[in-house]
């Protein structure tokens, strides 16, 4: 009961900092920004480890933050090996071939308004197939190793940046076409100089959604085939043997992987697409 | 007549948009000469034609009737040898490239040789007076100093004729006389043949050699004023009574094509 | 009512390896006991010692070393019967890829379940003393997915089946028996206990739920002799109760007529010898033993006992 | 409707890519087949043949080629042997009848579409507390990114074991799973369309002094109304494949998961390819089924044609 | 002085941005007095503050020094009472509503009761000239009635004062000076205090009582001009003598600020 009335005046003090630091003359500082979510997580996780020892639930099925953070600290090199042939090999691969791939078709659909009307609707009925339909097929077809799991993330990611690309394909504006026309330039000079740098605010929020997509279907597609190495094979594993620590240990990995891999790309669209109002 | 030669010279010009509210007139039996050197302004009420007129001269439009040649070639061969800079109503710089890199982008496009940009570039924003601007980005910049760098970008490729379709629309007066009286030094400077489209009368008197009054539904041609104000035109001219006779002129033949309404 | 409700977790999707309990259900044995059993299929991301330990469940099925890990992990289960007496679980593998025995595996790709299916073999490895990490003098282990694929596709020379299940589907697939050649771990010394069932030891305190429980092993028991002996009927059963409806009940009565091979030993009763042998197996695991000590109390025989009267 | 000679043509590309990879991808199964069944099949053992590529296997046994459109457990099922399969089980049996796909596309629909309600009710009142508070704005914004990164498929069980142990089963459990999934999409298109007012629309209803409130039902959700369709029609695809991701681990008892799963078990690859392609019609139906509730209601708003 | 009320008075009116490129000086020390019944016209070069006064006046913007009274309260107070209607720039409707929707919606909001609205909503456009109008979409209509309708809304709820910023700077002339002259029309007969901005001369010299002329960097007023004009303005008053001598003398104001730049 201690442990409960404890959480819940974490709860409430952690949310009234946060009220304050939010609405506080302080809050447009950098550091502010960080501390604010900061400050949430940490609140939950206090409260999830007071949750855990108040109500005695069984670590078999849900562990205390601290068994967590043990095992990240103690499993060191079988975390970083999962993570290598997850996220380094499966999804980052799958991630790239994906990426390539829908710009290679974004770019020949865009080029007749007939394929783009025929492929949009193809991609968004493939991109409705299920990845529990998918990754066992894929990795009847390529194997269990990584190379099936970048096929799953490359299938994943594709729909998402495709769409994001053609539509930013077709975002210039009728002045700026116009403009090209005058200078009397062909298909690949508009292509570069015009049609792509307009695109890039697109084409990174397609590479955003991705960023997620990539990782999440790198580790679910593992559940159907894998090496005896990888974030999805331990988590399932580690599930099995009733180590949930373990398996909290690889999401948080999974999440801090996903969080970097986005916040990465956050940042590079930051540099590349400085110029557009959104994010000046 | 004999002496200047003929830019554009259009015949009995139609065009006809098909809408879905059915056809419009956009440009109905347009007949105009506009010589080497002349400084031609358009003016005319919302929707008779003006965009429209300077679109087909820069073959952004096809016309469905008539005739048109610029530089004594169809519009689309012109186009093709890069004969005209066009400047829109906004500025419409890419916001992606530096002012310099925007002026750069059509020497890139038409590959003039890498070594003479820089020397254009900075020629081009001098004539607009933006020198010391060339590494700021078109936002950091405001809006008439955008509408000159735009102007820069369609000089820098040096075309002899100007297409010019309201550039000063959005600014307001103070800066908008301004950059009158700077085009109008560039265009003596540099000879060129300008096709100006406006809605301001004064603007229109200022600038041009020739005012071409328009009128809509179908656009047409109403009247064509020459103006007999001197090369030569300080600001001040504006409140002669040269000047406001022709602007009185071109008034009367625009409520005249209004009326009708 | 709590005194006669029963939930029992599967360990896999409804097939006729728990025919003994659907057939007590579909032929009233429950009811005549007076008890409202309700049986929870698995599927690939169910552990079902989870589910028991989560009041889902009154009872589960379970292989005994996954069990005994459990019950290592703080999660204190108990063995109240044991209707599979004999293991159905061995290596299948191709004969050309040149494997005649166990010596052979070394250099080879063998598929094997996880997901706390993976002990029996690991221990089976370890006794050999073969790596299971690859590389010329060790098996590179495939964490096998729930089909046949990867010996079909030939990504695995040997991958784990059923006897009564995967291996028929490998022939299912058209391959001819004499294609194959097969490691029993029966045949290999290593057997480990199959399918018993599990409770969790604080209920056993509870009179009421012991007497539950003798009343559910004792129906089920009898759901079990009977599908032995009615294997086409119980194949019916089974396909009555799939839901997903893509069960063929050839499949499944061939399934019954394997399964109950390996049940026929078994009064429910658990015989302690082989439980003895499944825990040296499992505390034989070389570096990395499945169990470190002697489970204490890991099974009971109160319930068998009061059942089998 | 103009789509649609460019959709055929695309689809009719892909079943022709499609027809010409069943023969390399099925050819190595149907030679060892063949052979079994007493055909003359080169080279002649498998061990040979896997070092041949399919297609290099196909040229060498081009009377193989017709059988590897009609086999039992294809790789790579030819379409109309998927086709086949989706007539007989969608038309073919009684809608109650468990071997129906119709029967399993309503088990699977049914928490799709309460787990959708859930998470698009979860996601509107949070994108409206995001904008309307700087401190959820802050704090739970980043987070809720972060809850996309977490992997659904490792977390589902744990989740329905949870449920199970309150005495929570049957469809709600799937229905969490699915709203998990389907509330992101719906909470970023709406903190995205409640904050597409300008500033001068906002500014409009402060000369009238307007309430939150007031301001919300008059500017700030109207104007939301296309990032709200925008998000529902990816929300439901998500909430989709939810509850399919999510009928594995709840017991594979029915539903389009369940054949999925059972269907790749048992070796009938035809099983598993009907479900997958009924899943991505069904889904394609929903989309279908949201945009023309879009279009109607735009309409009525009178900002379609705008 | 005596006889007509101070309805906007501001003193020493101090408002600074604080920016990324640091402080933005937009208002310094303004003084002002408009009194009820005036017409009062701003004009200056882009960014010297116009916007921004009518804000503080709107109790949209917060000064940072100075005093400034609406109706001799806070105007945060006389924006509770409801005591202006405020006309943007762009039309600004909201496109899910029809013209009459539009213009309920301040009725809605402030409480009218229901069984005024239909009278209200045909007075105001018929005010506007828009009658027949009411069950049409805003994109149904063109950029001149959209701007009447925005108008109309302001004017339906009857407030007092009226405060304008470039509500027609979009568009074109001769459709500006249509509304110019409507807009006097209405002024004249609902004797409201209208305070309007503008970057056309001749605009503010035919509509005012009084012009005020800006100045950036800081915003200031530079020179407040007290119009000799009638009441009564015919267009044709744009060509008299007198119209070109405020023009004239507002020109040079402007041209006054600018040149410090
Ligand atoms: N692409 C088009 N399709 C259909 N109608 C068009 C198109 N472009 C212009 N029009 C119509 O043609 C007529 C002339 O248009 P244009 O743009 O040339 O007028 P404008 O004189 O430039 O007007 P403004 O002063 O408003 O720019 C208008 O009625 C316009 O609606
Ligand atoms: N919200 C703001 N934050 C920072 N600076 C601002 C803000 N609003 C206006 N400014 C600055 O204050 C100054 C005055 O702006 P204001 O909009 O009042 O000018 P204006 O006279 O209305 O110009 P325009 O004719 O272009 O509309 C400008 O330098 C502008 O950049
Ligand atoms: C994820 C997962 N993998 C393997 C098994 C092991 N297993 C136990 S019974 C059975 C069926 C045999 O036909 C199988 C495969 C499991 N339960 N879950
Ligand atoms: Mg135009
Ligand atoms: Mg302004």
């Amino acid at each position: 009961m201690m442990y409960v009335l404890l959480a819940f005046g974490i709860w409430a003090a952690g949310w009234w900092l946060n009220l304050r630091l939010s609405n506080g003359s302080s809050a447009e500082l950098t550091a502010v920004k960080i501390a604010v979510p900061a400050i949430f997580g940490l609140t939950i996780v206090i409260v999830w480890e007071l949750m855990v020892r108040g109500f005695e639930v069984n670590p078999v099925i849900l562990p205390a933050p601290t068994s967590v953070l043990a095992r990240l600290a103690d499993e060191g090199s079988i975390l970083w090996a999962d993570f290598k042939q997850t996220v380094l090999k499966g999804a980052l691969v799958g991630y790239i071939i994906g990426a390539i791939a829908a710009f290679a078709v974004a770019i020949l659909a865009d080029r007749s308004e007939f394929l783009t009307r025929g492929i949009l609707p193809v991609g968004g009925f493939m991109a409705a197939l299920p990845i529990v339909g998918t990754a066992p097929i894929l990795v009847k077809w390529l194997g269990s190793d990584w190379e099936s799991k970048a096929a799953v993330v490359a299938v994943m990611v594709f729909f998402p940046i495709l769409v994001n690309t053609v539509a930013g394909l077709k975002d210039t504006n009728a002045m700026q076409r116009d403009l090209m026309r005058t200078y009397a330039a062909g298909y690949w000079p508009t292509l570069f100089k015009l049609r792509l740098p307009s695109a890039a605010p697109f084409i990174f929020n397609g590479l955003k959604i991705g960023t997620t997509l990539a990782l999440i279907g790198a580790i679910v597609a593992e559940f159907f085939g894998s090496p005896t190495v990888g974030m999805g094979f331990r988590i399932s594993t580690s599930f099995g043997q009733l180590a949930l620590d373990m398996v909290w240990a690889e999401i948080v990995v999974a999440a801090l992987a996903g969080s970097a891999f986005y916040g990465a790309m956050t940042w590079v669209e930051k540099r590349v697409t400085f110029w557009h109002p959104s994010q000046r | 007549m004999s002496e200047a030669q003929s830019v554009i010279r259009a015949k009995g010009l139609d065009l006809t948009f098909q809408t879905n509210d059915g056809p419009v007139h956009a440009l109905k039996g347009v007949d105009l000469d506009i010589k080497q050197g002349d400084f031609v302004s358009f003016i005319g009420p919302s929707g008779c034609g003006k965009t429209t007129f300077l679109r087909v001269m820069a073959d952004l439009e096809q016309p469905t009737g008539g005739e048109i040649t610029v530089n004594g070639v169809t519009p689309e061969q012109a186009r093709k040898a890069r004969a005209y800079g066009y400047v829109f109503q906004a500025a419409g710089l890419y916001p992606w490239r530096t002012i310099g890199g925007n002026i750069r982008l059509p020497l890139e496009i038409m590959g003039v040789p890498k070594s003479e940009h820089a020397e254009r570039v900075a020629k081009v924003l001098e004539l607009v007076e933006l020198s010391g601007f060339e590494r700021k980005f078109p936002w950091q910049l405001s809006g008439g100093m955008q509408q000159r760098a735009s102007i820069a970008r369609a000089l820098s490729f040096d075309a002899d004729i100007l297409l010019m379709d309201e550039p000063f629309g959005a600014l307001d007066e103070i800066v908008r006389d301004h950059l009158n009286e700077q085009l109008l030094h560039l265009w003596e400077r540099t000879q060129k043949t300008i096709a100006f489209v406006t809605h301001s009368i004064p603007e229109a008197v200022y600038l041009s050699t020739k005012i071409v009054v328009m009128s809509p539904r179908p656009g047409r041609i109403t009247d064509v004023i020459e103006s007999t104000l001197p090369r030569e035109r300080p600001l001040e001219i504006r409140e002669s009574p040269e000047f406001l006779a022709i602007a009185h002129r071109v008034r009367e033949g625009l409520r005249a094509g209004h009326s009708d309404e | 009512d709590e005194a006669n409700e029963v939930t029992l977790q599967l360990q896999w999707v409804t097939q006729s390896q728990f025919a003994g309990y659907y057939v007590a259900q579909d032929k009233g044995f429950y009811e005549a006991e007076g008890l409202d059993v309700t049986i929870l299929p698995g599927g690939p991301d169910i552990a079902p010692p989870q589910v028991l330990a989560g009041g889902g469940a009154d009872v589960m099925l379970n292989w005994m070393p996954s069990a005994l890990a459990a019950r290592e992990k703080g999660l204190p289960v108990v063995n109240i019967a044991q209707p599979y007496k004999t293991s159905g679980l061995m290596l299948t593998c191709w004969k050309d890829s040149g494997i005649t025995g166990v010596e052979d595996f070394k250099g080879q790709t063998i598929g094997v379940w996880f997901f706390g299916n993976e002990y029996p073999f690991l221990s089976w490895m370890s006794k050999e003393g073969i790596s299971t990490d690859g590389g010329e003098d060790g098996v590179t282990v495939l964490k096998q997915g729930f089909n046949v694929d990867p010996l079909l596709q030939r990504e695995a020379a040997c991958i784990s089946t059923m006897t009564y299940n995967e291996y028929g589907q490998v022939l299912d697939a058209g391959v001819n028996p004499d294609e194959l050649i097969t490691f029993k771990y029966e045949d290999q010394g290593v057997a480990t206990l199959e399918d018993g069932m599990w409770v969790l030891e604080d209920n056993l305190n509870d009179p009421v739920f012991v007497d539950k429980m003798t009343r559910f092993v004792r129906a089920s028991m009898k759901g079990w002799k009977y599908a032995e002996e009615n294997a086409e009927e119980a194949g019916a059963i089974i396909i009555e109760n799939d839901e997903t409806g893509a069960q063929s009940e050839e499949a499944q009565v061939r399934m019954m007529q394997e399964v109950a091979k390996l049940t026929a030993g078994s009064n429910g009763a658990l015989a302690e010898a082989d439980y003895q042998r499944t825990v040296d197996t499992l505390l034989a695991g070389g570096s990395d033993p499945v169990i470190t000590k002697q489970p204490e109390g890991a099974w009971t025989s109160v319930i068998t006992d009061a059942a089998l009267k | 409707m103009r789509s649609i000679l460019p959709v055929l043509t695309v689809v009719a590309a892909i079943l022709g890519i499609w027809l010409l990879a069943v023969i390399p991808m099925n050819m190595h199964l149907v030679a060892d087949q063949g052979q079994r069944d007493g055909l003359v099949v080169q080279p002649e053992t498998p061990a040979e043949r896997q070092e041949f590529s399919g297609l290099g296997l196909a040229m060498r046994n081009p009377d193989l080629i017709p059988l590897t459109y009609n086999f039992k457990r294809p790789r790579l099922p030819s379409p109309q042997q998927v086709a086949g399969e989706m007539y007989d089980t969608i038309f073919g049996k009684k809608i109650t009848s468990k071997r129906s796909l119709v029967y399993h596309g309503w088990v699977t629909l049914a928490p799709t579409l309460l787990g959708f309600v859930i998470g698009t009710g979860l996601g509107i009142l949070l994108a409206v507390g995001i904008v309307y508070s700087r401190v959820m704005d802050r704090s739970v914004m980043p987070w809720a990114i972060v809850s996309q990164t977490i992997p659904i498929l490792a977390l589902a069980p744990m989740v329905i074991v949870v449920l199970g142990s309150m005495g929570i089963q049957g469809l709600f459990p799937k229905s969490l799973i699915a709203a998990y999934l389907s509330f992101f999409p719906v909470v970023v298109g709406m903190v995205k369309g409640l904050r597409s007012p300008s500033g001068m629309q906002l500014d409009l209803l402060r000369t009238y002094h307007a309430s939150n409130t007031q301001g919300f039902w008059s500017l700030r959700l109207p104007a939301s109304l296309p990032y709200l369709f925008a998000s529902l029609k990816i929300g439901i695809s998500a909430s989709l494949v939810g509850t399919i991701v999510a009928e594995l681990p709840t017991g594979a008892r029915a539903g389009f998961g369940a054949r999925m799963l059972v269907g790749d078990q048992y070796g009938q690859p035809l099983v598993s390819w009907a479900a997958l392609f009924a899943a991505a019609l069904t889904a394609a139906a929903l989309v279908g089924l949201f945009s023309a509730i879009e279009r109607i209601t735009l309409k009525r708003m009178g900002m379609a044609a705008a």
